[in-house]
């Protein structure tokens, strides 16, 4: 439906007619800005954000150095972005599905998901309920409603909405949020995306992290607009745009949305604004195109902190609890890290299963083929000649978590 | 047994599947009220609900990502895209998604229940954009299932197997047959089976491959080549992905000669890989090199379409050049 | 960039805080309204505009009955949508590139294509210079720069982008013109290319054709928002919507467009209001899926109708020279389609010519061998069997004509 | 001559291009100020200003898009796709629009002009997304040219022929070598040829084809296998479309055997193409079926890679049973 408005002189409109403007409760010391009212927040729940946002942090730090100790293969931060996360986790019901880009572990964390599940993801080993196929940081969990990451950026989007729209069929009064970053918001899946879930209606959250590039190339490089906030008026649908490092304004704005989306069925936009403190990635360095100036000011910023002065402010955190909470987690990430670096890999057979639902039989001839030729060349396969004589309790091990996952 | 034409075979696939279980839907661009340009899903919105049956906006990619959601969360998703030639935005949700749905997730997300339906094929006068036949595209994408029917009783068939397969598919349909083809078709509720060729003649001295429409190109050349007292097995290989190896193998070993045609072009088309495979499987028994039948390396022409179409002359041809080589 | 306007409560835009009104300069009746300014036009120019949407009505009307009558194996109309396609285009410089979508022949006529031009293309005979390789009205003509109509939706909206890049490289104080469906902006390819010609600042003029349908999908099912305009604010892009029948306000708002583009290196998005009164193609049988009533309302605001009121408002035209006009026009198109149809098809060797520069090694393989069959099968392919005894007097002229056509 | 890697090879063809040309644009996601993930464009934004090698926003579909108005337009655009797993998204773009702009125009337009760069292939812990080689899903379309450089030299000589090739080229470039591989690299300007095969080694035995990084693996199989007296004919396919037939044949007649070898899965792969071919116009001199050497009909993976991998083990092992055959 277009609007009736008629002008009679040729007078274009230039977006500076409109700004969105930034929601934001909590103010750096922790404090609220005037006006700001703190949504409902029981001392448990932010307790729990809290520790999953400090969870987030540490895994992020040591796995990182692992990484530069050559112990992984690759590795990605979500540091920085810890608040804007985690507290649109937090404002789900934990049957939401969540469909995430790849930078988003701090909502596995607030779910639940073990340092041992992170690991043995990380290794890639037998544990693993992607079987060792995908790179490090490619989670998923079936019984924590989180959909296993994959690369293609921006694929998941649509994604989300069609699996929004199939909820709102089930009537399972749920929704769907889905995670994106602020580059992947350039590619054709992200139209495609939000017109239809406007369209049909689909009770999704789109929640943009916007934390000023996509690898090297700045947001000003990657849109014209004032973010992609203004998008949203391209499929009218409702949107807000909220400070991604106020733990606080990020948990009502994804309330707020939540209720739209599952009681109006309609899809809501969110813009949250937060800077990858980090580099992009362990194969990255930032150096190469960002001042360490501006890296610093962001810095000042840290959301994670920002919550800590406020639950010190509520009387709900001390810094011996800090010191305690750091210490065990540090500690349990190297422990998990140990064990799961010693876990074995995946069976040989993990390579043809799950191609379809069963192996066929071309998949199965190449399969044995395989065995064949790594028995020939035990040495040159050590992975794969481990499976040619199973350790089969290991195995066991296996299937009993993966039986485990499947619920 | 009534008789219907393929789209009405279709339609009554679409309508036996979305009766039987309302987690199937259909969708994709026109299929709404208006039933789809072709008609395929004629009625449907009427009897199942917008919420069912419904258009999309124009976007293909959007189509098959969307669907891709529906299917991961347990829809069972049948969406259409309006001409083959027009699958090519949706490439990358197909292959690097559907496709790697259930093996990157190790098991715990599968998109399993996705069917996607394309009219693909020339000799409708569509020049480049209107003609296209795909499947070897997509052939190289381990994950996927890929079926084509060529007549009304195996695209009813087919198409219910395929939206119940625990697996997505393809299900690329011969419009030039739509309307063309007709046959009769059970009322009641059937399956035939994916992965499985079809003998639909036998013989002795030579085999003749394909699918889709071009079945009916070769029952045209086989029947010049009977003729000439030629004995050919004719085979549809139904689908192309997972492909039945071992029944073509086993004509081949009999037969000794394999022609294959196809309308897609020569280079990189489906015929390349059969022909690959049965070297390898019957060497030692084939009697003349492995002839392929197909379109032209270039896009798809139209006013010479006569021309450049791999059609019954050239199929006999080929048969003839075989036997005597 | 964003703003740094702040708000202190979780509070969603919707979109109906803006909205986008329509500039319109004529009313039906060939008067101004109030306040409405007519942009500067010659009487020449006026004329000239005014028989290219004739000729484009009448040579569609003719066309579409001749392939109800099988002579053509289909068509598509520009009906309804004359003003908008002409109006845009003569608000042009003649060496700006068109880039369009499948409904703008208008834009062809009113550059100069010529009736026989347009019959060779929609006989597919040897003098077409798309040497019968698509459809009819696959358009295309490099000395008036209008890119050959691809079928494939809106592929050639990032095309336009770049073309217009290199335009803004060379320095030629150019546009380029694209043209595009309210369906077909649903694409990624919209998306991708309104963010590109953004951020890297291409002249280029989006043309939006909202004609309400895309086939059968009415515009509310194409999207959610009060048309496609809104989205420019997701580009922050220049855009003005304009009624589509109203030839004054389509010339004044692309004249401006044009300015914008090409003066200050920014993409400008148009969306033009309008309504397509015939079907979508030959193929389709528009009462399936709107109403009579609707038709009528629209065929009441015909743009053609609207033009000729104007004109002779000004004393620049009468009934007699329309009566004139039409006569001429339809006696042309019926002796250019009998000699076009008369016409023969293109060589053999165009089905592998143009596939690259230079017709490879395996593709002058096939070729022979199509025409050792054909010779074995002459009557089976009477096309093709011609070019085997070729008929060397027609097959010069088709050569002569696109060397003409090549510059 | 200086010693150079791939990338900086690559670099260099890329300065040279720009230097002679000002229509020459590079441009991609990361590719700008940062000179790309891989660093194949580093300090051709300063060289050359933002206007001439610049970022993109992150949308493949919209690169190619771009870049084939820039063609059309005479401009020379170098397109830089991050990895080859990304480049689905631009499929539509390429494969229905750069292959075919020119035959459907009747050559009034045509973008051959562009050369799209992009890594690709497996053996760098990438698991399914950064590991693939697309190369057969379009050597599948008449229009496109695809040529994958095995070294430095190769690199440099065939990507600057790439550029300037009249028509559109799909430059794959083997990431695993991009640091791995070094050797001499000759300052000036030169240019390979595209569309002809090179044979690295001759050999009487048995003759062995692959491309790109695959040539490395080939060179440790055939020193294996001539340690055990088998003379192996090496041949480096380089451009995959068009393909160089009559080198292959020529080799295959004189060595009767044929091993084919590509990192990609089996079905649907190259090989099949080659494979299909060699078997028609050398049939009666083939002594052993031919065989393929490939990725297996899955993802890609990523713990057991190493497993999955076309190594010189599986391809020696099928040199030797070729000739045992
Ligand atoms: C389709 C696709 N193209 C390119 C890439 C390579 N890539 C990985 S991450 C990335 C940048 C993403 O930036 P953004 O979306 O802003 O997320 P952020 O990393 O900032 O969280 C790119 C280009 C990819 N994974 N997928
Ligand atoms: C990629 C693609 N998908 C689908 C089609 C089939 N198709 C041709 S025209 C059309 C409708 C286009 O509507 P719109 O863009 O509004 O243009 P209009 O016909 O109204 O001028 C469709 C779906 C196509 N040509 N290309
Ligand atoms: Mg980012
Ligand atoms: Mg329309």
């Amino acid at each position: 439906m277009t609007t009736t408005q008629e002008i009679h002189s040729p007078t274009f409109l230039t977006g500076d007619e409109l700004s969105i403007p930034t929601f934001r409760l909590l103010k750096q010391d922790g404090t609220l800005y005037d006006g700001g009212e703190a949504p409902e927040l029981s001392r448990e729940q932010a307790l729990k954000i809290y520790h999953s946002m400090v969870a987030t942090r540490v895994l992020d730090e040591r796995m990182m150095a692992a990484q530069r100790q050559g112990r992984l293969s690759f590795y990605m931060q979500c540091t920085g972005e810890e608040a804007a996360v985690i507290g649109a986790t937090a404002a789900l019901d934990d049957a939401d599905m969540i469909m995430a880009q790849y930078r988003e572990q701090g909502a596995l964390v607030y779910r639940g998901f073990s340092y041992d599940e992170f690991m043995n993801q990380l290794f890639g080993n037998e544990l693993d309920y992607g079987k060792g196929r995908q790179m490090p940081i490619h989670y998923g969990s079936r019984k924590l409603h989180y959909m296993t990451i994959s690369s293609p950026l921006a694929t998941q989007i649509p994604q989300a909405a069609g699996y929004a729209y199939g909820q709102k069929l089930a009537g399972d009064e749920l929704c769907t949020l889905c995670f994106f970053g602020e580059g992947a918001a350039s590619e054709g899946d992200f139209h495609a995306a939000l017109n239809m879930a406007a369209v049909h209606e689909a009770p999704v959250i789109f929640f943009c992290r916007n934390n000023g590039y996509a690898i090297s190339t700045p947001s000003i490089e990657q849109f014209a607009a004032d973010g992609v906030a203004p998008r949203a008026y391209g499929y009218r649908m409702h949107v807000i745009r909220v400070d991604g490092n106020d733990i606080l304004a990020v948990l009502a704005a994804t309330r707020k949305a939540r209720r739209i989306a599952v009681e109006q069925n309609k899809p809501v936009l969110i813009e949250a604004m937060s800077y990858r403190l980090a580099a992009h990635s362990s194969s990255d360095d930032p150096s190469g195109y960002r001042s360490k100036k501006e890296e610093e000011a962001w810095r000042e910023k840290d959301p994670i902190l920002r919550m800590q002065h406020w639950l010190v402010g509520q009387g709900w955190w001390n810094d011996d609890e800090e010191k305690a909470l750091q210490e065990s987690l540090r500690r349990e990430v190297l422990e998990t890290m140990k064990r799961a670096e010693k876990r074995p890999p995946p069976p040989l057979d993990s390579l043809v299963s799950d191609v379809y639902a069963d192996v066929t039989p071309t998949l199965q001839r190449q399969l044995d083929q395989l065995k064949r030729h790594i028995r020939q060349y035990p040495e040159a396969y050590p992975k794969g000649a481990r499976s040619l004589d199973p350790d089969v309790k290991a195995r066991d091990d296996a299937s009993d978590a993966h039986a485990q996952e499947g619920e | 047994m009534p008789t219907m034409n393929m789209l009405q075979a279709i339609n009554n696939a679409l309508d036996i599947a979305m009766a039987e279980d309302d987690k199937v839907l259909c969708f994709g661009e026109d299929v709404g009220i208006f039933g789809g340009v072709f008609r395929a899903t004629s009625h449907l919105q009427e009897k199942y609900g917008r919420s069912r049956c419904f258009n999309t906006p124009l976007v293909e990619q959007g189509i098959i990502g969307f669907a891709n959601g529906l299917a991961a969360q347990g829809s069972v998703p049948v969406a259409e895209i309006q001409f083959a030639d027009y699958i090519f935005p949706a490439f990358d949700q197909i292959v690097n998604e559907t496709a790697k749905f259930r093996y990157r997730s190790g098991d715990l997300f599968n998109v399993g229940g996705l069917t996607i339906r394309a009219p693909y094929g020339g000799g409708i006068s569509g020049g480049l954009y209107h003609s296209q036949s795909p499947e070897a595209y997509f052939a190289h994408t381990p994950g996927l299932k890929i079926v084509v029917p060529r007549n009304p009783y195996q695209a009813k068939g087919l198409l219910l197997a395929a939206i119940r397969d625990p697996d997505p598919v393809l299900f690329f349909e011969p419009k030039r047959l739509y309307r063309a083809s007709t046959g009769e078709v059970p009322e009641e509720d059937y399956q035939l089976p994916i992965g499985e060729a079809e003998v639909t003649r036998e013989g002795s001295d030579v085999t003749v491959l394909g699918w889709g429409a071009q079945m009916e190109v070769i029952e045209r050349a086989v029947e010049l080549a009977e003729k000439e007292g030629i004995s050919c097995e004719v085979i549809d290989l139904r689908s192309i992905l997972p492909w039945d190896q071992d029944s073509v193998v086993e004509s081949v070993l009999k037969t000794g000669r394999l022609v294959i045609t196809h309308e897609a072009p020569l280079t990189g088309g489906f015929a390349g890989e059969v022909a690959a495979t049965v070297q390898e499987r019957c060497f030692l028994y084939l009697e003349a090199p492995i002839a392929r039948v197909t379109g032209m390396d270039t896009p798809f022409p139209l006013t010479l379409e006569k021309e450049y179409l791999a059609d019954h002359l050239k199929v006999f041809e080929a048969i003839k050049a075989s036997v005597a080589f």
